[in-house]
């Protein structure tokens, strides 16, 4: 195994590696940016070391700066995480060139996998069905709009690097069309900087169903069942579970199949994530794959009983799987809800700030990832989503509703967060039958529902604010006495508040 | 003492009074009762009113005379003003600017897409902000013109900066 | 299911049945001493009722008041949890009179094993062995002296009353006998009203296994394997573990048998914990019969996946249990590491006190049922453990290093409490290899492990102490220098400063 | 400034100053350095010294005069001085009593084994405390004459509270 561990990341994300690399007792070293000086992922490992500046690209993106910390702490081997340099065949190259392992594919299947339209072509000679879309990137409006009558709109606009949602855009008609490649095209540059869209044929009612895979380096390539990752907002996954309810055992098998079809085209190993899109027909079609550790992973590894992370660090250190894919199961049911920074009211804007009140949950069938601690403020440079809180039951009720008795018992005051809008996910009709699709927050009025509890809510909430102000308020006359003593003609001041009190009493 | 509670724009009553160390309050509808208010920690109160228990968060932020509460898991900006108060402000005639384009969220600006003295429609896009890896397209609230833009390409703004200001209509 | 339950208890024990209920959408009410109305399990249940005083009698063992709260507040059903009520029959009999559900067996077969004297008889009766002991409780010293001689040195005396170590005393040789029987006597009597005292043959490197069953009220009766509870401290449990790693699957099966035996032979229903001790030849005797949720039921519940607490209501609904006792397995290993405010390194001795600091750790494969928050004063009343940490992983190795991982990520500061202790434990050889019996700490120099810890740290704690000494000294130099400015003659006191400084530099 | 610690009985020499708003150390083995102190909530602190970090805690009990170090779950009751003070307390002539008997821990005197006046044996039992649901005995540290008890049974101490003094030897 290792000898040191350096985790290129930060967050909730760099928790989970250093927890499985500390049982693996392999030591760990971590980096931070300024604004991360004191987040959890430093608290919490020994030693840490400082990149200057808060963007990714001074810091967490900062290949050189990286690969020198490794070689001075004695670091052999480097985690990416998910994000950041986790898919960037240059980092992978030069830790190779640096003697580091890099806890992650190949870089050559990286880059097969990398650029989504070279993935697409790949799925296709695999046998594998692919979405219709443009071969190439586009390079004009003309070219976009001829795609577009032929295929018929919706379309969906999308990076070749892309990843997170970022660079992505819904097109309902011609006349947006112009104004969403421009600004795909803008988040894809600052994102990646890459500034290439193509075009794909946006399916409706689709299911995202993702094949969880794991592959060694001698060629034993398992797939851990799928995760059902349809509630989005904003192109970004909020609810993930496993297994999926829209799907049965024949199909659930066919397309994890398919997943590991892709995963040995590509010559394969360490954790990978292959994603799919189902229809309403349920023919399911290669969507993109992810190489590398994805952020609903925890769903897998309750269902299966399977360390992933550990089973990451194992197959960088060259060892064999010996499992064996039959004794792979699938039991039980579990959900993942991402706790994002934000304010669901306002469009899920990002509302990052200072946490005043934190009590994570810590219930019988729960697990919670989180990176942030009471009294940390959440920077504005990075991600939103702060935790990821997990349930698991013996069947999917069981998890429902130990998602629910969490989500309640949840205290997370300081910066607005989506943990109400999780409830009342949780609580309805569609979510609890299992009937939805990526389109759940089309057909969902959640603004009603929240403003509902809110309204539930709202004598506690008066109470809680006179009476906070009342105790404020004591200090504020306390510097009004003093005030007082130091004018000392004061009766100009007093009369005035006799006046009002007057007037109302 | 009566307070008068705003909270996302709505306004609501209620008489709150302490005797012998205990709060009394009372809502216009009548409901009215005793209240035990316990801080567990900066911010954070337990408050029991009989066998009914409350659990709660009271701060302000920083540059924002609100007072936040959250419970629940939801997040409340809310005014408070006893009567007294009112008055005196009344009285003092200060009046809300509502020619102003505030920033919705803490981020960074990415472009502006309006110059000073510009006549622009309702919707259109004024400025283009990223916060958390998500870019946010701001629109015009209504149709005017530009008086003064307050900040550049590339700035980082705080929750609530004032981006813009229009000529009053 | 029951329109509203009261819990009868206090702690983290009260949480973990209000998640259940919760879970079953049962509407909870909770009870309090004055000490606890700030207390976890009232903070987050949305109605709790004060019982005033603090002593257990005047409030969590007030049969009469919790009763009449339960009417007024429309519960039709109370769990006792653990200690407290859970094991009086005269409390179960004031249920049944007022219509009110207990959760929990019948008062008869609560009767018949609450007496451990009975319990003796009713096993043997069963043909399940038994360790010698007399019959009924000793009269007089004589009769102790004689017994003692009869089976030989050393012994254990018991309260027939008896739990959690309570009136429990070890005696080695005659001339500790007179005392330790008043001991016993007096703590028997405080803790129970009831000075009886028996005596039993005290087994050499015994190992403490106990058998987790689940019976219905239509005779069905399940056991749910047993757990291995021999790390102890001051005859109570600290550590518990399944599987054991003592007993190999024949024994296993043939002492979980015996368990099933004693059940049914009191037709018993509701979850219920039968405790037996296996000595170094591996032959067993029933030690007797805890009908109750115990203390350490999370570990069966993550190695079999069964709720227990669920169950338990279900089972006081008059449901049927749909299992089938081949389809229960005990599969991966979990550990238990039970969480106490108090002084290791000083006999254990409680340590309240006001918790400064609290970071629950949150990791795959743990599980943490906490009674208690950051801000919140343990009070001295009560029993002295506020958390139960568990981990769950494939194998016993892995379940020990994420034990470790948690542990070492656990933040509670402010009471002194035994985390080191159990991180040194679960890094000790003879707990490593699973070779230790309730002899395990007298064999065990904990005290010079936490010695050699706590000096490889001394340089920090120097740093950390010295830096807030200075900051802290900042303050008060403020105010020195307020006075001084008041004090207008401040000469004097300024050149003893002077004189102090030129003594040293 | 030179500080003097005292942990559990030992004592440690450091030299730590201000400079630049950085703290800079010195161990008496040479080991010296340049340290980030971050205080991240009330009584939390985040040392940086260099890459190694360092949480802990550090708070004052009621009714004493230590601090409290708590790091990686290790409790540590410190007591420091500079030695401008330490010259100064010893210029006061203060001594510590070693004649009395505090409580270990908060907790109820359950039963008094002697009175005032007796003459005990070192280990013979004084009294009888019960806290937390378990019984201690407290034995006496040497062989001597009670003074005078402090307490009686049935009272409810604070930790450190003094049970009963001896006459001096």
């Amino acid at each position: 195994m290792f000898k040191k561990v350096l985790i290129a990341n930060r967050g909730e994300i760099a928790l989970r590696i250093m927890r499985a690399a500390k049982e693996l007792k392999i030591p760990v070293v971590t980096i931070h940016s300024d604004a991360d000086i004191s987040a959890l992922h430093v608290l919490l490992s020994p030693e840490s070391y400082h990149l200057e500046g808060v963007t990714p690209s001074e810091t967490y993106l900062n290949i050189d700066k990286i690969i020198e910390i490794a070689k001075k702490s004695g670091a052999d081997a480097i985690h990416p995480g998910y994000g950041f340099l986790s898919e960037n065949e240059k980092f992978a190259k030069a830790c190779e060139e640096n003697g580091i392992t890099f806890i992650g594919p190949s870089p050559s299947s990286m880059k097969a996998m990398g650029d989504k339209l070279r993935a697409r072509e790949l799925a296709k000679k695999a046998g594998v069905p692919v979405i219709p879309g443009t071969e190439k990137p586009i390079t004009s409006l003309e070219e976009a709009k001829a795609f577009a009558n032929e295929v018929g709109y919706p379309i969906i606009l999308k990076a070749p690097a892309g990843g997170g949602g970022r660079g992505m855009r819904l097109v309902k008609s011609e006349d947006e069309l112009k104004n969403s490649i421009e600004s795909a095209k803008r988040e894809s540059l600052g994102a990646f900087g890459d500034d290439r869209i193509y075009i794909e044929k946006y399916l409706e009612e689709p299911h995202h169903i993702e094949i969880q895979v794991v592959a060694d380096k001698f060629g034993n390539t398992f797939h851990l069942f799928e995760r059902e990752c349809s509630i989005q907002r904003r192109h970004q996954k909020v609810i993930e579970e496993s297994p999926s309810p829209f799907i049965d055992n024949k199909l659930r098998l066919e397309i994890a199949r398919n997943g590991v079809k892709i995963a040995k085209a590509v010559g394969y190993f360490n954790a990978g994530t292959i994603e799919f899109l189902v229809d309403k027909y349920k023919k399911f079609y290669f969507l993109e794959m992810n190489t590398r550790l994805q952020v609903e992973h925890p769903v897998t590894e309750l269902v299966t009983g399977i360390d992933i992370v550990k089973a990451q660090f194992k197959i960088a250190a060259g060892e064999k799987l010996d499992w064996k894919q039959e004794n792979i199961k699938q039991s039980g049911h579990a959900i993942e809800a991402r706790i994002y920074a934000e304010d669901v009211l306002n469009n899920f804007n990002p509302s990052p700030g200072k946490i005043v009140g934190l009590i994570n949950p810590s219930n019988p069938g729960t697990r919670i990832d989180t990176g942030v601690y009471q009294g940390y403020t959440i920077p504005i440079y990075y991600d939103s989503m702060i935790a990821k809180l997990l349930s698991y039951g013996e069947t999917r009720e069981e998890a429902i509703n130990r998602m629910l008795v969490a989500l309640n018992e949840y205290r997370l005051a300081g910066v607005k967060n989506n943990i109400v809008f999780h409830k009342i996910v949780m609580e309805s009709k569609n979510f609890l039958e299992g009937k939805y699709s990526t389109n759940f927050l089309n057909e969902f009025d959640y603004v009603s529902e929240i403003k509902k509890i809110r309204n539930e809510n709202i004598k506690n909430v008066i109470l809680a604010a006179s009476l906070t102000y009342k105790m404020m308020e004591k200090d504020i006359k306390s510097v009004d006495e003093r005030e007082k003593s130091r004018w000392k003609t004061s009766g100009r001041i007093e009369s005035i508040y006799k006046n009002s009190f007057r007037l109302l009493y | 003492m009566k307070y008068e509670i705003e909270i996302d724009g709505e306004n609501f009553e209620i008489e709150l009074n302490k005797e012998d160390g205990k709060f009394k309050y009372e809502f216009p509808d009548g409901e009215k009762g005793e209240i035990t208010l316990m801080e567990l920690n900066k911010s954070e109160f337990f408050l029991k009113k009989g066998s009914d228990n409350y659990h709660f968060y009271s701060y302000k932020k920083e540059n924002n005379d609100e007072i936040s509460i959250s419970h629940g898991n939801c997040c409340y900006e809310v005014k408070v003003s006893d009567f007294r108060k009112r008055i005196l402000k009344k009285m003092s005639g200060v009046e809300e600017n509502v020619n102003r384009i505030v920033a919705p969220m803490p981020g960074k600006i990415v472009s502006i897409n309006v110059e000073e003295g510009d006549e622009v429609d309702k919707d259109s896009v004024l400025l283009v902000m990223e916060a958390m890896k998500m870019e946010n397209l701001l629109k015009s609230p209504r149709s005017g013109k530009i008086k003064k833009i307050h900040v550049k390409s590339g700035d980082s703004v705080e929750a609530k900066a004032t981006l813009l200001d229009f000529f009053e209509e």
